[in-house]
């Protein structure tokens, strides 16, 4: 095992998977001679030539119209779109090419597309249009999986995995997590899509979150275990497919349940974990099934507002607090 | 220029001419019977386009189109049967009924298939070009697209990108002079082929209505895609017959054409034009092209016959369309 | 009392809208010399000249960014998008643009603006770009208002109001609904947004249902009302704002709840509903909460595939009869 | 050029330069030191645009902003405390601390904001312009752009549509050389100016670093737009000294701009040509440029002061600022 970043963890993938295979390439804004906003594919151009590592001008429907012809045509890109947010530009290609070009060919082409977007999440005061959670956007979209991780180790098995993968992908990288450290092995390894990990084992309640949400909740989790009580925390780490199984399972050992991601709470993909368990579940059910999110605002930009705005350890805590109540 | 191409290919050009025209009256007739379902963009009037630009070019190539793609598929030579089929919605259809007319593909010829969306195609075009460049292989793409989509922030990206990467692409605008009710000449004034000067790549104007012409403009392009020297647009000035799709009263009653405007372009009609021609230089007789007509009677009898018959595709089986690598839950 | 269609409620509203203030004006494609696809706005270049009757080029982008900066320096927007399934290519507009403007200028700017699209939804095989029902993605954005009729009553009462409305509005309109009937006033009247409408009183169970759904639902009602079994149909009308309280009041008094919904079922409309069900009416449910919508494939082309694809009458019962026979 | 502009907005011109130098040089300290949070592009440089352009505006007209909006906002005379305001995220800045500086705007002066999505602002303000045109009160509208935006889908359906409309918009691209790392010399080889004739708007070149030049060709721009001839297109060329964003290593090592094109450009400061200019004709003297600087520093300093003792936002007040009709629901 080593320490690494999630942001190192995220280049290790590609490079791997570039050496591994000539016809993966990447594509998009400043990942050349920059090496990306964030350094991830910092030297690649040396490694692996312009022709493969290529900066696009800033236009992201052609960056994306250009990964999905080529991902058609025996190529597997890895379209790179700076900023979650910015995917309102190039949405078309997104929801209604890449996501629906095997299906609309009735199953006889294959898109295997990486698209990976840096920027989700608040907590950089980066303001409305350069701070939002979208995963709910892509998860409802039927023909692209949508991956979002949460650790190191996480991202790079999962992401290898994507690259593989002879379907669309949306793998969304957290930029509240680029700089936290994880343990990785030093041999490779994938990690299947569809799997959620149970980042921790505990009887009195299950906690599902995402990304930046599940540290929070194995802090918090950390502090209940102190007073004996033992928090379940399960990441789904993809939204499409979700592991519905590994969620059932928990709900019904805990007969509680909360829900943590940082996406504005209403309409969001907390809402679909939640209906499927009040649908499937529902007779395992012990108290409410709670879900925290950001309140229906854009993100603000101010720290005090910002701060406010984002699902906080004190709030999981109470909310838990509150559901635990229930008798059991 | 008809005199540098062999007589065989002419025939070619114009029986591909009569196909698409037939392939697509005989849609026209089944949509009104009820008989297809769907929405329906004919090219009728359009025919010399696919005929001219799919002639030149070579087997592999790739091949993008849009809404009003029928003519380009048969210009390509995919088979009216599944063609029909496909909007039978029968599982034997190119697309095995998933798609109909406005998805119509056939990968594995490198037709990349129609697409609803107006300009997301010109996007998608710099990818099968950019995966012929990387793997070397000189296929080259061709992709059609209509004035209207020359609006969308699509045509400016995707011709921008090609033109830097100096793509192997043609773009290739049929420019029929409107986008469903809206006019060209106020959509782009200027004309689609003078937006080449904006990303410094040549664009040229060809007559739409006259196949030889058409196959001309899309040689040179191609050569010059071939060796390297990046794309080329072209705008074939043309004239669709028929209302935007099927059922649009503009068909019928003046709504936003004017009656005089479509009999001056009925008179250019692209394959009567052309069998004169042909005629004159003693390459087609009235014998051949009666031969030639009475065959393709037959080609769309059968096939409608044959699409009619297959059977449609079972619910059941959609799940496993989505992915590749996974079926999805039916409930 | 008068019948009118769908369609014609629509266009009453607009027009009626335009003659009483001269700051609403119509723009989109094939809206002028074409009159709207559907014939909405037939005549109104004669009437309001084609300043206010504006065609536009095929420029959804140019369309929408007009609309946010008209709405911006005075003036009332409506702009059309045809089919939903085209936001794609000017989904920035909508949700960083229109949907934030307000918010980012700290409350100092309003946008009244419309967005109308005809297309939701499927059964005119339209395939899988002109047949969605997309209304889940933008109810998941703070910031636009989502409005979704059912019947000609509601299609115009709603849509005066979004039109008086300072707020951005996006009013999805359902292609298998323009040419049904309904009886409307001779009057003038609006309805507010936020307010659900309970299409049908009953005590056994409650279905939420959205539009071409609501029509289903309510004959698969009247089939169980000659049983002796009442179902209560509630149609939200807007998704944001949405009525939470009539919701839960009649789950609290039926106890057992079925959501009809044609969009994707997974991270649909439909999730934040029953979510907000289990969290906030947990202790009066009485069964699962039922969830009914299409399954996550893009919407096929061929009558079989598509019939299949569309929520049934025969599914709604069945679904109903499931839920029923969870006892008291 | 020079001779024909009254001496007086010489100076000013000289003294908005300074300003927006100013105001830029303080928010890029106090982000080195942390007091400020967000992301930030300066535009330290190409002060002479702003400078030229705004001032050749009239009262009421609207102006779009981008990213990298800093310099436009002072050039229509925004007060740098309120600026300063909202970059530390107080109540009393111009977005109440809601937006920060890629979202900055003043509705009372018909500044419709700066923009964090890069050409989303061209597509806006066709809007501000059909509004004027619609309410026949001549205002026209001044839109600020990058090279990058240039790039970008919503450019060409922007520029075109107000072509078609005649819309009194000026568009007016600052190509600093880069969009991020990116040289425009890559994305747009023709120039952005010749993107006009795709439209059929007149289309200027001007060199950004002179504010009377800019001055100049807004000023003919604006004639143009309020006599309802249309759009025109304005590529003002400059540099831009700092990084992409403040924290860009570029700003310090050699990433994507060699040093020697840094050197270069330096050389062309808008700022210390321009005073020449005026120390040469007589219009400016060493005492008054103290004097003016002298301001400007105690602006600055106070505004910096006021700003940071304004109070921040309540959160719980949020929920009245997304709708204009309603609160949202805090949880
Ligand atoms: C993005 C988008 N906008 C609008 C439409 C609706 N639509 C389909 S075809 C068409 C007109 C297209 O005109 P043009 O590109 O000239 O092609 P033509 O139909 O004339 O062949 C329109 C408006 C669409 N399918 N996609
Ligand atoms: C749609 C979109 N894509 C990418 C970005 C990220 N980004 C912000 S500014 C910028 C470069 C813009 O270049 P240019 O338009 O030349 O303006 P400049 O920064 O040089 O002033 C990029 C890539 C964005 N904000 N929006
Ligand atoms: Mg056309
Ligand atoms: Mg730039």
């Amino acid at each position: 095992m080593k320490e690494i970043t999630y942001r190192d963890a995220i280049r290790e993938a590609i490079q791997e998977e570039m050496e591994r295979d000539e016809t993966v390439f990447i594509m998009g804004e400043d990942v050349g001679v920059y090496g990306n906003i964030f350094g991830i594919t910092k030297g690649f151009i040396e490694k692996f030539g312009k022709e493969r590592v290529r900066d696009t001008p800033l236009s992201e429907t052609a960056i994306l119209g250009c990964a999905v012809g080529a991902a058609m045509t025996g190529l597997r890109p890895i379209a790179e779109i700076m900023y979650v947010d910015f995917t309102g530009v190039c949405f078309d290609q997104i929801i209604n090419q890449a996501a629906k070009m095997r299906f609309m060919s009735g199953g006889k082409i294959k898109v295997p597309l990486v698209i990976r977007t840096n920027g989700m999440g608040a907590g950089f005061q980066a303001a409305a249009q350069h701070s939002q959670c979208l995963e709910a956007l892509f998860m409802h979209i039927p023909g692209i999986k949508v991956v979002l991780p949460s650790t190191p180790y996480d991202a790079k098995g999962l992401l290898k995995t994507s690259i593989r993968d002879d379907d669309p992908v949306i793998y969304l990288e957290h930029k509240l997590l680029y700089f936290t450290k994880g343990l990785i092995p030093e041999e490779e390894y994938t990690i299947p899509l569809g799997i959620a990990d149970i980042k921790r084992i505990g009887d009195d309640i299950t906690v599902i979150a995402t990304q930046a949400m599940i540290h929070k909740v194995l802090k918090v989790a950390e502090t209940f275990a102190k007073k004996g009580i033992e928090i379940e925390v399960i990441d789904p780490r993809t939204l499409y497919p979700l592991d519905v199984r590994t969620i059932l399972d928990s709900v019904k050992k805990t007969g509680k349940v909360l829900i943590v991601t940082e996406e504005c709470k209403f309409g969001g993909s907390g809402a679909e974990i939640a209906a499927i368990i009040a649908e499937k579940a529902f007779n395992h059910l012990k108290a409410p099934i709670g879900r925290i999110g950001a309140p229906n605002i854009p993100v603000p930009f101010s720290p005090p507002l910002e701060e406010f705005y984002i699902p906080s350890e004190r709030k999981i805590e109470e909310t838990i607090q509150n559901i635990l109540k229930h008798s059991n | 220029m008809v005199s540098l191409i062999p007589k065989k290919l002419l025939l070619k050009m114009y029986t591909t001419m009569l196909r698409i025209r037939s392939f697509e009256t005989k849609v026209a007739e089944l949509f009104a019977e009820g008989k297809i379902p769907g929405l329906y963009h004919l090219s009728i009037g359009q025919e010399a386009i696919p005929a001219g630009a799919c002639l030149a070019l070579e087997k592999g190539d790739y091949l993008v189109s849009h809404h009003r793609g029928h003519g380009h598929m048969i210009g390509v030579g995919l088979q009216m049967s599944k063609m029909f089929a496909e909007l039978f919605g029968r599982e034997t259809g190119y697309n095995r009924g998933r798609g109909g007319s406005m998805h119509l593909a056939d990968f594995d010829r490198n037709i990349l298939g129609a697409n609803g969306i107006v300009g997301a195609g010109i996007a998608i075009a710099n990818g099968s070009g950019l995966s012929a460049k990387l793997r070397k292989t000189k296929q080259i793409t061709i992709c059609f697209f209509g004035d209207g989509a020359s609006q969308e922030g699509s045509f400016h990206e995707g011709l921008n990108l090609a033109a830097i990467w100096k793509l192997p692409v043609i773009f290739l605008c049929e420019n029929n002079q409107y986008a469903f009710s809206y006019p060209s000449r106020l959509g782009c004034p200027v004309g689609v082929a003078t937006r080449a000067m904006a990303y410094g790549i040549p664009g040229m104007k060809v007559d739409g209505n006259d196949p030889v012409a058409v196959y001309g403009v899309v040689k040179k392009a191609a050569n010059r895609a071939r060796k390297g020297e990046g794309p080329t647009l072209i705008e074939a000035i043309t004239y669709r017959w028929r209302g935007h799709w099927e059922g649009d009263p503009d068909q019928h009653e003046e709504i936003y054409r004017p009656r005089q405007e479509i009999n001056e372009w009925l008179k250019k009609d692209p394959i009567l034009r052309f069998r004169e021609k042909l005629l004159r230089l003693g390459i087609l007789t009235e014998t051949i092209d009666k031969r030639i007509k009475k065959n393709i009677e037959t080609e769309v009898e059968k096939s409608v016959k044959w699409a009619e018959s297959s059977p449609y595709p079972d619910p059941k089986e959609m799940d496993k369309d989505v992915f590749a690598t996974m079926r999805v839950i039916l409930e």
